[in-house]
């Protein structure tokens, strides 16, 4: 593969490098940008509408701003920020796709996004639609029974999915203590079990990075709730064993909870209901290519097998026998999680780019993804070794070791100096269990050649930690801003320009 | 026809070739036969992207609550606020929507900056000097605030005001599943909180809301001092469009601020994305659910961004971390940012105001109607309760057939009776903003005086 | 005035340093991003249906690119390109002001976009009143009795205006041959005027920088079939003698033209048909904001006086008695100017614009504008002095003279610099009757503050010129591209792809 | 409330002290009194955005044949297509549409770089080497064409098809009033033209049009033959989509290629703004129109573009200049080099396959229709005339009742009669594009059966 001339990278970032002062050092007092629509209404006093002790005796200052500086600020701003848009983000566990403006389109249908969440079903029958037609494929693609929408992220499903467990085994008057993580897995399945009440039991992984299955079955007992796990897990890896994990855990009278960040992988190929799992969420901004917006909004629906449905939250949107859709809370519903019905025109967007794709696509989804990230692991195998070596799933995780141990240069100079070329980092120090750890996820809508442009970024850059490693260290320089004093910032915050100020 | 995939079949046979195999299906071979999927997703092929248009085009049309067709006067936290097309035009530029997380401040300045801001700016507004970078949506804040105040205490009881949102209440009972949160609801009475019913001895939080849920205005003092008497934290849910006029969560002694970010610069969108705004004061810090962007200098010296405290966080702290919040709503917070800066002082003052006289002027000549009476006599904001003669459902039903969406139904809101109200069958729930124009007012008030006939 | 901290300069344009390939090298055989409806029309060959000596043998070779490389190229592209929403654009004549979005987002309602310009007039009523609640407001602005808004820019509205005039002295019977223009008038008039079937005859301009009234008089006679003036001329100066200039045409039959291309300095101050002219273009995307797209689309609507309003192009909309628009063709119409009815989105911005500001607002549009021109021309007037020194109008033409013969650093120099410091140029070497001109139009939308950070931008440039004078022959460097080699891309024209691989 | 002026009242009054002056007014002392205008403009005072935006909704609802509503057959040049949500987002990116003509090429890399390959997209398409940064529209295009041809044989006879769209033809004789050409109109006879109809000696130009206006494909090299043997440049105005599957202008020997270039991403828009297409050899390279960029190197040898050839232009060469062309359409010209770049080459192909499939079906279940005939027995691309037997636009006003938007009157769009077409009041002129369905051509061939009967 070559990254020229059958086509050429497509990444090459191309970002602002002048500082962009705060609205706040903009602001001059009497300038302004609203205009509102002329009401009529009579402009009565609100002294006579509010009793005093109400009111706010001075303004609340916040900026005072032209339309014309509003616009230049923000735009600017704009162009001191890496983005899909701009460049490849081989971020391993984020899933940085190619996020289709369709599916945008789509959601800024004002059919769509002008209706308020709180009217009558009857009024709102397009929305219901949507929403149970999401819930259906969804499970179709999970291999599960139904589902709840409204978890905003990841992170919300994991401690809906917890709270459902909890739910389950209450109906059944069993109470169970721990749930079971492996060592590899994300920050939020820990924090999540703690929020739904259990304590954490970490499973070691074993060398070739899957759970320890003879661990995992010296830790099980009746007091294990269940167990989180992530498959493909985060050194993306399939766990194989999965299938003797689910009887274990099942044999205990324990639930197995799936976090869905890595689903991208196996699209097609196989559904966590197959596997035995009971719980299952999926982060629709990944998977589903909804785009992630500098941090979110997300969304996290979770999906579950029969004997867990009656607990699900709700409302939930339901097709009634007549036909006609309507809103039904599970008969033993956990309740709301949501203010609402989750975050609908993310959901919107992630029923369109479902739709697009049909079973054929979503399969080519998954295999490409898988296709891309071997690949790149194979590229790379004399500069960056994998961390274990033999066919990954849709991202590898890669060690520095080597260039660490002979040139002092870590993983977290080689993705700042990737930075420099052109591309994102990738996932740095994750997962905890692999030293050095660069997690690439590569995507399926990453071209071969932006992957081969990638390797020889990857291969300058050990090169350069060669003959020049205290630059790595300094490194990036060509970026916005270089590289930045994390720790002055811990050590004495600085969130507001107030506190900037009176600093 | 396409769909996103580059790769040419000449490339895919090339890679595969490089890693020795032959089909991509091989790509899968080490997932146990047992469990792999023989026959495909049961979901019907790929469709193009204009007949997935055509799909939507036919849903939305379902959908008779649209802008277009009926005018809105529904509340209870998402509002139909002016959002400009300038706000629009730079909330949606792709750098905004298609970034990540900001994990490298050197090429994400653009969102690290806008954060800042957006912090700055929830501080202001809430009178309090610390503000994270957004979580969920106010319901959900509210369970983190609970579990700072948790976490503060090293308490569990939870004394909650029945004037906060019955959806943030029902969302509060579920996650205290989990935390094992002891709540009590505190109820009302002619729309106030009736604190001395009681005892709030060893709370870790008294919650309140301001407005209220029927959208009254409560004395926050009450609430403040009850919260001082037992080493509680004050945990106040306020609707951000009335810092333009009335006394912010700081200045009420709050020591949580929690409140939904939808009426800036987000669309009503069926109930979300909307923005978890959280504030609270410097000693909470430490405690602070999700993401904070920190000032500092890049190693010339310049000033820049980043995300900090990051030890508060789930991917280092694990378990025993303040909070499992990772994705947030960074972009909507981004949002914020810029319709607040085209507000600016002024224009916040007048959204408030303009939404207040909307407001009592509806509520004047509503209450004016035979059969239509006040729910509450305590003063408001914007937001009001009435109690009609029929069902609230089958009248707001019939107002929609005149163009009108005349509010909500409190019983539908409350999912039958939740013990904030009384009777709750008969009582709308209406909202007005600045975009209510008295030609809109008065028709209301002519179709619910027809309805109610 | 101060740069900060009052407010800060909202200029600092931040673009993209590495280059990016061309679409063409990106493609890669094999690849598609499009997507068509399903239609299930029968597919039948094409060589059923055409003859074959109509077919292409083979395929059109245009590019083959995935949907996200397409985003990628032109995502980055867009970070290699100078805006107004990125910053200041002080560019005289041009009048690069703010573009409020709303009127975009006016321009993009389907129910004016999705409309085809061939239905019957009543089918498009809304369209039509739009063109004609327009042309009202155009006509009250310029004190004019009607208008023809088919012109798409402001030199098809010259050409426009000259067979007008053309037209109406041909009516009486009456041939002339030459129209008079002043020596410091915009290319496009001389180059209209040959195409209006003219000669030119050249006026000199005075030391005031105004026409030579005595010039012009010598040059009249009855073989002059009009003037073209822009006033304020292009040097930015009212041609404070235009009642004798109106009366010495006028008296010898002649018609006088107004290019309104500088009609942003006298809103609400002074109309041209009060000032006695005939015919009168106007620059929508100049005056009334609508943005300029790297160079179109414009619009160019032209006015008339009550005796040539038989002669616009047609067909018109007009409103007529019953209340209904439709479409008529005045009685001696010089025909079509355009293939529909001109760049109807660009005209429906522009009503959005003057709608928006009204009678007031936009007098108060010409006040800042001129405002802040005098400021900028008294702020500079040690560095750069201007070429007339006294009061302004919406824009001064300064020259760099001084820095030319003390340290040979040429207008060009200063320009090129001006982009290093955030800034886009100001004209450079026009109008051509001034020397090393720099010709600045600030606009009404930039603030106070960014204009003393341009003027201190220019300050130290001034200074670089004394103490490195070879640094500015340099500059600029630190752009997407440095100093551009201009007469190269002349000498051996590469225009295409396809050119430039055959080099 | 704001308008867009930045300056607060303290800071006007702080500039003009700078400049000695007391009021704005006296900015304007040195315009002669007499005519000065002393009552303000008679417009209305301004309106906020909202109220605009009321304004504007009250318009557009008075369009009855707006998408939503009519299903589009009309075409004359202007072409119902899919534009991508993809190439809406890119096109309306603010630094395109916000930028100016490139003429500090150091800071506007990226429009000079999207015309750089616009022109190479719409060279390839025409087959011709040379192709301008655009123009206003086809009509005018035609005009510069023209002009070219003028320039190199210094003739100002203008052989004419009146196959030529009848708009163009209306546009060339308002300006040939002021180039002095002679237009001499070549008539159709069974939908072709009849070149041996006139004489052509001393032709600057021959001017064809493929398809022409009722849709037909003539044998361009009869117009070519003519050309050669008169020592005139055949003038090619051709549908830029037929270039998907028919011959280019280049295979037919045209010297100047023009069109419109609508149909590459641009909406129907009531008419503009479109885009005019033009190439043409390399000998007519100096007498091209309008603006040209080409490759060159930066200072440091990095490849770069820059407008070039400008001593052709009306800011260098005045009244000598090829063309009075200054602002252009180069934000349709970017847009039209994203649509074909996202259609590329089979895209393209598909567009022209399935637009002349959907023509071809529709054309023969409407001839079936009794008293329904075509206009010529020639072979079509994409639209053609069909003769119906009441007047068409009564026939079109008609259809309009069941959704469709039949077409368009041939006598609207000549005027009555331009001599292109005998008795065109009957005629009505169809055009189908890769978006309409089987469905709604067969409701249409339905439609139009029940309105004839
Ligand atoms: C493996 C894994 N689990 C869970 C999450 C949390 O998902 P979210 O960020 O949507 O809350 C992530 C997110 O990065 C993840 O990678
Ligand atoms: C003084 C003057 N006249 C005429 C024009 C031509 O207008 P347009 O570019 O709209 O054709 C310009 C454009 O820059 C100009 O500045």
């Amino acid at each position: 593969m070559t990254a020229a001339p059958g086509g050429r990278a497509a990444s090459a970032p191309l970002l602002g490098h002048e500082t962009e002062p705060t609205m706040f050092e903009m602001s001059v007092p009497g300038r302004s940008s609203y205009q509102l629509r002329t009401t009529d209404v009579p402009a009565v006093s609100l002294d006579a509408l509010i009793p005093l002790d109400h009111l706010n005796s001075s303004d609340v200052d916040l900026v005072e701003l032209s339309e014309r500086d509003l616009v230049g600020h923000f735009t600017r701003l704009s162009h001191r920020q890496f983005s899909v848009d701009l460049g490849m983000y081989p971020l391993g566990s984020c899933t940085m796709k190619y996020n289709p403006k369709f599916c945008d389109a789509v959601a800024a249908d004002p059919g769509l996004n002008s209706v308020h969440p709180g009217v009558p079903a009857e009024l709102c029958q397009g929305w219901l639609e949507l929403l149970v037609t999401l819930e259906e494929k969804l499970c179709a693609i999970t291999g599960m029974s139904a589902a709840t929408l409204q978890p905003a992220a990841g992170a919300a499903g994991e401690l809906t999915g917890l709270l459902l467990m909890r739910a389950f085994h209450s109906s059944r008057g069993d109470v169970r203590t721990r749930v079971l993580i492996p060592d590899s897995a994300h920050g939020t399945n820990p924090a999540s079990v703690t929020l739904g009440g259990y304590e954490v039991t970490t499973i070691p992984s074993n060398e070739r990075g899957l759970v320890d299955l003879a661990a995992l079955k010296a830790a099980l007992g009746p007091d294990v709730a269940g167990i989180m796990l992530t498959n493909p897990n985060t050194v993306g890896l399939f766990e194989e064993e999965i299938v003797d994990i689910a009887h274990a855990v099942h044999d205990v009278g324990g639930l197995l909870y799936y976090d869905g960040a890595n689903l991208n992988a196996i699209l097609g190929a196989v559904r966590p209901g197959d596997m035995g799992f009971d719980i299952v969420h999926m982060n629709l901004h990944k998977t589903f290519a909804t785009p992630h917006g500098g941090g979110g909004p997300g969304a996290g629906p979770v999906a579950v097998s029969k004997r867990l449905e009656e607990f699900l939250p709700g409302p939930k949107a339901t097709r009634a026998s007549s036909g006609a859709y309507e809103w039904r809370r599970p008969p033993r519903s956990i309740g709301r999680v949501h203010g609402w019905h989750g975050n609908a025109m993310v959901l919107a967007r992630a029923l369109a780019y479902i739709d697009v794709h049909g079973g054929d696509g979503l399969t080519r989804v998954a295999q490409h993804a898988v296709l891309n990230a071997n690949w790149l692991r194979r590229r790379l195998e004399k500069t960056l070794p994998a961390a274990y070596d033999r066919m990954c799933m849709h991202e590898c995780v890669l060690t520095a070791t080597n260039l660490k141990n002979s040139f002092g240069v870590r993983g977290l100079d080689v993705a700042k100096a990737l930075l420099e070329e052109g591309f994102h980092s990738p996932t740095v120090y994750f997962p905890l269990i692999v030293e050095e750890a660069l997690m690439f996820e590569p995507t399926e809508t990453e071209s071969p050649q932006t992957l081969e442009a990638l390797a020889q970024a990857v291969e300058r850059i050990a090169q350069r930690a060669h003959d020049d490693p205290e630059s790595l260290h300094r490194a990036p320089q060509t970026t916005p801003v270089s590289r930045v004093d994390e720790a002055r910032a811990a050590r004495h915050l600085i969130s507001t320009e107030d506190a900037s100020s009176r600093r | 026809m396409a769909d996103y995939l580059p790769h040419t079949s000449d490339e895919v046979d090339a890679m595969l070739s490089f890693l020795g195999l032959s089909s991509l299906e091989q790509l899968f071979d080490h997932i146990p036969a047992a469990v792999r999927l023989s026959q495909g997703l049961e979901l019907a092929p790929g469709m193009s992207e204009p007949d997935v248009a055509d799909y939507f085009n036919r849903l939305t049309r379902a959908n008779r609550a649209q802008a277009s067709a009926l005018t809105c006067f529904a509340g209870a936290g998402a509002y139909d606020h002016e959002v400009p097309a300038v706000v629009k035009m730079l909330g949606s530029r792709s750098e905004f929507v298609t970034a990540y997380t900001p994990y490298q401040p050197e090429v994400a300045q653009g969102v690290l900056q806008a954060i800042f801001e957006y912090q700055t700016l929830i501080s202001r507004l809430s009178g309090l000097p610390i503000a994270n970078a957004s979580l969920y949506d106010g319901a959900t804040a509210l369970v983190e605030a609970l579990n700072m105040a948790a976490g503060a205490t090293q308490r569990s009881k939870m004394v909650v005001s029945t004037g906060v949102h019955p959806h943030w209440r029902d969302v509060l009972r579920t996650f205290a599943a989990g935390t094992g949160y002891d709540i009590i609801e505190v109820p009302l009475r002619d729309g106030l909180t009736d604190w001395d019913s009681v005892d709030a001895t060893g709370a870790a939080a008294i919650v309140a809301s301001y407005p209220n849920y029927l959208g009254v205005l409560e004395d926050i003092g009450v609430a403040k001092r009850l919260s001082v008497a037992n080493d509680a934290l004050l945990v106040l849910g306020a609707d951000p469009i009335a810092a333009g006029v009335l006394k912010t969560a700081g200045q009420w002694g709050a020591d949580v601020f929690v409140g939904e970010g939808q009426p800036f610069g987000t669309p009503l969108a069926f109930g979300g994305p909307y923005l978890g705004l959280f504030a609270c004061s410097d000693e909470q810090v430490r405690r602070l659910p999700g993401r904070i962007v920190g000032e500092t200098v890049d190693s010339n010296d310049r000033r820049a961004f980043v995300t900090t405290l990051r030890a508060r966080e789930q991917d280092i702290r694990r378990e025993r971390a303040t909070s499992n919040v990772c994705t947030n709503q960074t972009l909507m917070a981004v949002t914020a940012a810029i319709q607040l800066g085209w507000l600016g002082t002024q224009g916040l003052r007048e959204v408030a105001t303009r939404s207040a006289q909307g407001a009592h002027y509806l509520f004047e000549h509503a209450c004016q109607i035979e059969g239509v009476t006040p729910v509450s006599s305590q003063p408001f904001f914007r937001e009001f309760a009435l109690r009609v003669p029929h069902r609230a459902g089958e009248v707001l039903r019939a107002m929609c057939e005149d163009g009108v969406l005349g509010g909500l139904s409190v019983a539908e809101l409350t999912n039958g009776s939740d013990g904030s109200l009384e009777d709750p069958s008969h009582v709308v729930l209406v909202a007005v903003t600045e975009r209510r124009t008295r030609e809109q007012i008065d028709h209301y008030v002519d179709v619910l005086r027809k309805v109610v006939r």
